[in-house]
C-alpha cells in the first residue's frame, strides 16, 4: 500500500470538484498540516510510553501496565490529566513571556516538519532550503526555553534556561558542520536531492568511508545536546536544578514542553535518518514505512543513551563542544570538500 | 479547570446532554486516577521505603505513578517520614505550590500522628493533618511497600470517585 | 568586558527539599554564575529530638528509638547502644549471638552502601544503577525480614544478645546472596568505574586532604579516601571483629571518585566477613542471649562506646545515675555530622553540579546530623 | 597504651589540673577545670605521645544540680581514647571554644548552647541550629523544661 497513491487520489476528486485552484491549494495544505499534526502528537504520545517501557526493561522493572493494553494509554491518561490541571501562573512572573514560552516551544516543534520527507512523495513543501530551513526552525527551541527561564522569575528556571541557551549555542556549530559536510557531497539542500542522492545502501552517507560516519557521530552527539537529553540534559537536571526552566509550569503549559521534547528528538532522528540512513530508501516494504523504522532506531539510540549516562558538567560539555568536536567537525568538512573535488569516492 | 467545570451547566439543559457530563466525567476521573505523578518528597526512613517502591521489585511506575521533583507538576504529596516543626511551613509551601487537583498521602505513623516520636519529643508535628488536608493515611514505621500500593490504590478509588463540577 | 558592566553575586537556596540533598538538608548557595563562592548549611529539619526521648526511656525502650536514628543501618546503631549498655553494666554477650550480630552488621554495611551507590549514581544523572543497586538491596531486606520481621527499622541487636535465633532458611538463603554479590558488584563497577563520564565528574572533585579531614572529625570510608588507614573494627575492635581476615581499602587522592572506589572495595570486604562469619558460626549452643528487663539498673558511671558505621565513627555517650531505670544522658555521634561540617570548605569555587556530587560522595544522610 | 599507662602519664604530665573519675570504666575520665580547658586541649593535642587529633563529639550533661561538659577525644595516630568533663552551675554557664584546636567542635558547641543554654566564649557563629527560626520556648534539653503540646511517656510497669 502507497501512501502517496490515497493522497494523489483524494486531491484529483477535490480538483475534480471544479472549484478554483487557489482553493484547491489552501485546502489540501490545511488538510496536511492537520494529518501531520494527528500523527506526530501520536508519535510523541508514543514515544513517552516507549521510552517508560524500555527504561523499565533496562532496569528490570514492568513499567506502566494497568492503563491499557501494558500501559499502551497510559500517555493519553496523563495528557488527559494535564489539560485538566490547574494552570498556575506565579505572581512575579513576567506574564506574556511566560506565556508565550511553551506556546514557542510547541510550535517550532510541529513547524520543522514542513521539509521532513516521511516517504517518497510524503512531504509538504519540498523547499530548494529544506535542511536550512529545518536547521533555523529548531533554533527556536532555545528561545522558548530561555524565555521560560526568564519569565518564571525563578533561579533554578533561570540557570536552566541559561545553561541550555550556552549548550544549544555551542552544540549547533559542530551539528552543521556536520550537516555541511552531508551537503558539500549531494550539493543540494533539499530533502528530497540528499534522500535521492543515496538510493543504494552503500551510497548511504553513514558509508562513505571516511567522512561519513565521522559526521554521523558528531551529529548524533551534538542532537542528543540539542534536544537536552542525558548525558547533557543539564538544563532540566533534576539533581540540580530540580526541574530547570520547566519547574514553574503546570498542567497544558508543562504538557506543551513535554510533548515537544519528544518531537525534538524524533525531529532529530528523522534528519538523522535522511542525512545519512537514506531516509525513505530501502527495499520491498512502503518507503514511509522504512523511514520510521530508520527514525525509530535512531530514536532508540538516543534513549539507550538516556538510561545508560552519567550527566556531564557545564563546563565540561562546553569544553567538548569547543575543544573537540569542532575542530573534528571543520577537519571532517575539509576532508568531505576534498573528496568531492578529487572524486575518488564519487560512486 | 473553568470551561470544563462550565460543560454540565449547558450539557444538561439539552435532553440527553448528561451522558455528555457523565461521560466526561469517567474519562478525566479515570485518567487523574490512573496518572497520580508523586512528588519526591522524603524526609526520613520512610523516604527509604518510597525509594525502594519505586524500584525493581515494587515499580509505582505499573500504576503510572512517576515521580516530580517540581510541586507544580505533582498531583500527589507523599510525605514520607517524620515532619518536625521546622519542615511544617515547608510541607504547607509545598502543598501551596501544587496544581488543582492535588492529593495527600501521610505515609507513617509520624506523619499520621506522632507515631514513636508522639511522646517526649519537643520537636515533632504530632501528625500533619493540621497542616495540610490528608486523604490517606498509611500507618506502619516504616510502612512496607505492599501498604503504600494499598494506600494508593485506595487513593485512585477516591478520585475515581469526583465529579467535574467538584473542581476547584 | 565591557566598561560598567557589573556582575552580582546572588543566592540560591538548595533544599529543604530538593531531589538530591538527601532528605531534608538546606543549604545558602552564593553564586556567581554557577559557581558557588559560598555555602552555608542549614540544618534541623529532621530534628526529632532523640536525645530527649531516650531520657525519658527505659535501656530496653532506647533500642528502637536508636533505630531511627541511622535508619540506612539499624543494625549497627542498635549494636553501638547495647554495647555502651553492655559495658556499664557488664553482661557478657554469648558467643552465637556476638556471630549473628557481626552477620547482621555487615549485611547491613552492605545494604547501606548500596543506597550510596544508588542515589550517588541518580544525583550523578544516571538512573539505570539506582534500580540495579535496590535489587540486590531487597535480597538483604528479604533476610532481615525472616529474621525480625523488619525491613528496615529492626530492633534485632537488644542489650546482651539479639531478639531471637534466626529461622533455618537464613543460612541457605545467605550463601546464596553471597555466592552472587561479588559479580553484582562487578555489574555496579562495568556501569560506572570505568564510565569516561563518571570519571570526569568525580576525579579530581571535592579533593579532602587527610589534615584537613582530621581536624574536621571526617571519620569512615571518606577518611581512609584520604589515606589514612583507620578502621575501628581493626583499631579499636568492638564485638567479635578480631576474628576475621579483612582488608581495610584505602586511596589517597580524597576525591569523590576516591570516595566512590573505597565503598565499592568495602561492599566485597563486608561480604567476606559475613562468608567467614557463617563458616565460625557455633552450631553446637544456640544461645542468643538473655534480655534485659524493663526495671534493669545498669551501675553509676559513663561509657562512650563508637564503633565503625558505613558513614563513619558512629558513637553514643551514656550516662547512668545507678538508681533509676533510665538513662541520665544520651548522646549520639554520628558521621555525616562531621562530614556535613566540612561540606562549605569542600564546595567553595566549585560548580553547583559538583555541590551534588560532593554531597553524593560523602554520604550524608540527615537523620545522623539532625538526630 | 593501656588505661593504666595513660593515666600516669596524664597526671604526671598535668598534675592536679586534673583527677581520674571513678565513673570512667572503659576508657579514663578526667575532670578538669574550666579555666585549664584550652591550655589542656592544645597540650595533648600537641604531645608527641598522644597526638589526639580527634574530637569524637563533645556532649552537655543536666544532671538536675548542675552542667556536665564532656569531650570524647581520640587520636587516629596513636590509637588513644579518653575523655574530658567539665562541671560547672547552672548560673553563668560559660565555657571556652575549642574550635582553635578542633575546628570540627564548632557545631557540637553551637548545639550545646542553643539547646542547653551555655554560653561558649570565642565562637565565631552562634545562631539558631537546630530549633525551628522562630522558637522561643527556651533551652529544651534542660531537665525541667516543658511546654504546653510536650507529653511525657506515661510510666508502664
Amino acid at each position: 500500500m502507497e501512501l502517496i497513491g490515497i493522497f494523489k487520489y483524494l486531491y484529483e476528486q477535490l480538483v475534480a470538484t471544479g472549484i478554483p485552484q487557489v482553493w484547491v491549494d489552501l485546502i489540501s495544505l490545511v488538510a496536511s498540516a492537520v494529518i501531520i499534526f494527528g500523527v506526530l502528537a501520536l508519535i510523541a504520545l508514543f514515544l513517552v510510553w516507549w521510552e517508560r517501557k524500555l527504561s523499565a526493561d533496562f532496569q528490570q522493572r514492568m513499567g506502566p501496565m494497568l492503563t491499557g493494553w501494558h500501559g499502551l494509554i497510559q500517555t493519553v491518561a496523563d495528557a488527559i490529566k494535564l489539560i485538566q490541571k490547574e494552570d498556575i501562573t506565579p505572581t512575579k512572573a513576567d506574564r506574556p513571556v511566560f506565556f508565550w514560552a511553551p506556546i514557542i516551544c510547541f510550535v517550532a516543534a510541529f513547524a520543522v516538519y514542513v521539509t521532513v520527507p516521511f516517504g517518497e512523495g510524503l512531504i509538504v513543501s519540498d523547499l530548494n532550503i529544506g535542511i536550512l530551513y529545518i536547521v533555523a526552525i529548531t533554533t527556536f527551541t532555545v528561545i522558548s526555553l530561555l524565555m521560560a527561564g526568564w519569565g518564571s522569575n525563578n533561579k533554578y528556571a533561570l540557570l536552566g534556561g541559561m545553561r541550555s541557551a550556552a549548550q544549544v549555542v555551542s552544540y549547533e556549530v559542530p551539528m552543521i558542520v556536520a550537516i555541511l559536510s552531508v551537503i558539500v557531497f549531494v550539493g543540494s539542500l533539499s530533502m528530497v536531492d540528499i534522500v535521492e542522492s543515496q538510493a543504494l545502501i552503500y551510497q548511504w552517507y553513514i558509508f562513505r568511508m571516511p567522512f561519513g560516519p565521522i559526521a554521523f557521530v558528531i551529529f548524533i552527539i551534538a542532537a542528543t545536546a540539542e534536544t537536552n537529553r542525558t548525558p547533557f540534559d543539564l538544563p532540566e537536571a533534576e539533581q540540580e536544578l530540580v526541574a530547570g526552566f520547566n519547574i514553574e509550569y503546570s498542567g497544558m503549559k508543562f504538557a506543551m514542553f513535554f510533548l515537544a521534547e519528544f518531537i525534538n528528538m524524533f525531529t532529530v532522528s528523522a534528519i538523522g535518518a535522511t542525512l545519512f540512513l537514506g531516509g525513505w530508501q530501502g527495499p520491498f516494504l512502503p518507503s514511509w514505512v522504512w523511514f520510521l523504522v530508520k527514525t525509530f532506531g535512531l530514536v532508540f539510540v538516543f534513549m539507550w543513551f538516556r538510561w545508560t549516562y552519567p550527566r556531564l558538567r557545564v563546563d565540561q560539555l562546553m569544553e567538548f563542544s569547543w575543544k573537540f568536536l569542532l575542530p573534528l567537525a571543520f577537519a571532517n568538512l575539509i576532508l568531505a570538500g576534498w573528496m568531492k573535488y578529487s572524486g575518488w569516492f564519487n560512486w | 479547570m473553568g470551561i470544563i467545570k462550565k460543560v454540565p451547566v449547558y450539557a444538561e439543559k439539552f435532553p440527553g446532554g448528561g451522558i455528555i457530563t457523565t461521560s466526561l466525567n469517567y474519562i478525566f476521573s479515570q485518567s487523574q486516577a490512573s496518572s497520580l505523578w508523586y512528588l519526591l518528597f522524603g524526609t526520613a526512613c520512610c523516604a527509604i521505603e518510597l525509594m525502594a517502591t519505586g524500584a525493581s521489585r515494587y515499580d509505582f511506575d505499573r500504576f503510572g505513578m512517576i515521580f516530580r521533583a517540581s510541586p507544580r507538576q505533582s498531583d500527589l504529596i507523599i510525605a514520607a517520614g517524620t515532619i518536625t516543626k521546622k519542615m511544617a511551613p515547608r510541607l504547607k509551601l509545598l502543598h501551596d505550590q501544587m496544581a488543582e487537583p492535588r492529593y495527600v498521602i501521610a505515609m507513617g505513623g509520624c506523619t499520621v500522628g506522632g507515631g514513636p516520636f508522639y511522646y517526649d519529643s519537643y520537636a515533632v508535628e504530632k501528625g500533619i493533618d493540621h497542616i495540610v488536608p490528608v486523604d490517606v493515611y498509611i500507618p506502619g514505621c516504616p510502612p512496607r511497600p505492599e501498604s503504600l500500593f494499598e494506600g494508593c490504590l485506595k487513593l485512585q478509588e477516591k478520585v475515581k470517585l469526583q465529579k467535574i463540577q467538584d473542581w476547584s | 568586558m565591557t566598561e560598567g558592566l557589573r556582575t552580582e553575586e546572588f543566592q540560591v537556596n538548595m533544599g529543604p527539599h530538593h531531589p538530591s540533598t538527601h532528605g531534608v538538608c538546606r543549604f545558602i548557595l552564593t553564586m556567581d554564575g554557577e559557581v558557588i563562592v559560598r555555602a552555608e548549611p542549614v540544618i534541623g529539619y529532621l530534628h526529632r529530638s532523640l536525645e530527649k526521648i531516650c531520657e525519658n526511656r527505659t535501656y530496653a525502650q532506647c533500642i528502637p528509638v536508636m533505630d531511627r536514628f541511622e535508619y540506612c543501618t539499624s543494625m549497627c546503631c542498635n549494636e553501638v547502644f547495647a554495647l555502651a549498655v553492655e559495658k556499664l553494666a557488664g553482661i557478657e554477650v554469648p558467643e552465637y549471638a556476638e556471630y549473628l550480630r557481626v552477620i547482621m552488621m555487615e549485611l547491613n554495611r552492605i545494604a547501606s552502601h548500596m543506597i550510596w551507590y544508588g542515589t550517588t549514581a541518580l544525583d550523578l544523572g544516571a538512573i539505570t544503577p539506582f534500580l540495579y543497586s535496590f535489587r540486590e538491596r531487597e535480597d538483604i531486606l528479604d533476610m532481615f525480614e525472616m529474621t525480625c520481621g523488619q525491613r528496615l527499622t529492626y530492633n534485632y541487636i537488644r542489650i546482651g544478645g539479639v531478639s531471637k535465633d534466626i529461622p533455618p532458611e537464613f543460612i541457605p538463603k545467605c550463601k546464596e546472596f553471597l555466592a552472587t554479590i561479588d559479580h553484582k558488584i562487578d555489574d555496579y563497577e562495568r556501569m560506572l568505574t570505568e564510565n569516561p563520564i563518571f570519571m570526569v565528574r568525580n576525579k579530581g572533585v571535592g579533593t579532602l586532604s587527610p589534615e584537613m579531614a582530621i581536624a574536621y572529625g571526617v571519620s569512615g570510608p571518606s577518611l581512609r579516601a584520604s589515606g589514612i588507614k583507620y578502621d575501628l573494627r581493626r583499631d579499636d575492635p568492638y564485638s567479635i571483629y578480631n576474628r576475621f581476615k579483612f582488608d581495610i581499602p584505602v586511596c589517597h587522592n580524597g576525591d569523590c571518585y576516591d570516595r566512590y572506589i573505597i565503598r565499592i572495595k568495602e561492599m566485597r570486604e563486608s561480604a567476606k566477613i559475613v562468608r567467614q562469619a557463617l563458616e565460625q558460626l557455633p552450631n553446637a549452643e544456640v544461645n542468643t542471649g538473655k534480655m534485659v528487663k524493663a526495671n534493669f539498673k545498669p551501675a553509676k558511671g559513663e561509657v562512650y562506646s563508637r564503633i565503625e558505621n558505613s558513614r563513619g565513627e558512629m558513637g553514643v555517650y551514656i550516662q547512668s545515675t545507678g538508681d533509676t531505670k533510665k538513662p541520665l544522658r544520651v548522646k549520639m555521634r554520628g558521621g555525616s555530622y562531621n562530614q556535613l561540617q566540612v561540606m562549605p570548605e569542600l564546595v567553595k569555587g566549585v560548580k553547583i553540579a559538583d555541590v551534588v556530587a560532593i554531597m553524593a560522595s560523602l554520604d550524608i544522610i540527615m537523620p545522623e546530623v539532625d538526630r | 597504651m593501656t588505661f593504666e599507662e595513660l593515666t600516669t602519664y596524664l597526671t604526671e604530665k598535668f598534675g592536679d589540673k586534673l583527677e581520674l573519675l571513678e565513673t570512667g570504666k572503659f576508657e579514663p575520665f578526667f575532670l578538669i577545670k574550666k579555666e585549664n580547658l584550652v591550655e589542656i586541649c592544645e597540650a595533648v593535642k600537641t604531645d608527641d605521645k598522644l597526638l589526639i587529633d580527634f574530637l569524637c563529639n563533645i556532649g552537655a550533661i543536666d544532671t538536675g544540680e548542675k552542667f556536665e561538659i564532656v569531650y570524647n577525644l581520640a587520636s587516629i595516630k596513636k590509637n588513644i581514647r579518653f575523655d574530658l568533663k567539665l562541671v560547672m552551675e547552672y548560673e553563668g554557664a560559660e565555657v571556652d571554644s575549642v574550635q582553635e584546636v578542633w575546628p570540627c567542635s564548632n557545631w557540637y558547641e553551637r548545639e550545646m548552647w542553643e539547646l542547653y543554654g551555655i554560653n561558649i566564649k570565642n565562637h565565631d557563629n552562634l545562631t539558631r541550629f537546630l530549633l525551628p527560626d522562630e522558637w522561643d520556648q527556651g533551652h529544651p534539653m534542660l531537665k525541667n523544661w516543658d511546654a504546653p503540646d510536650f507529653k511525657r511517656m506515661p510510666e508502664v510497669e
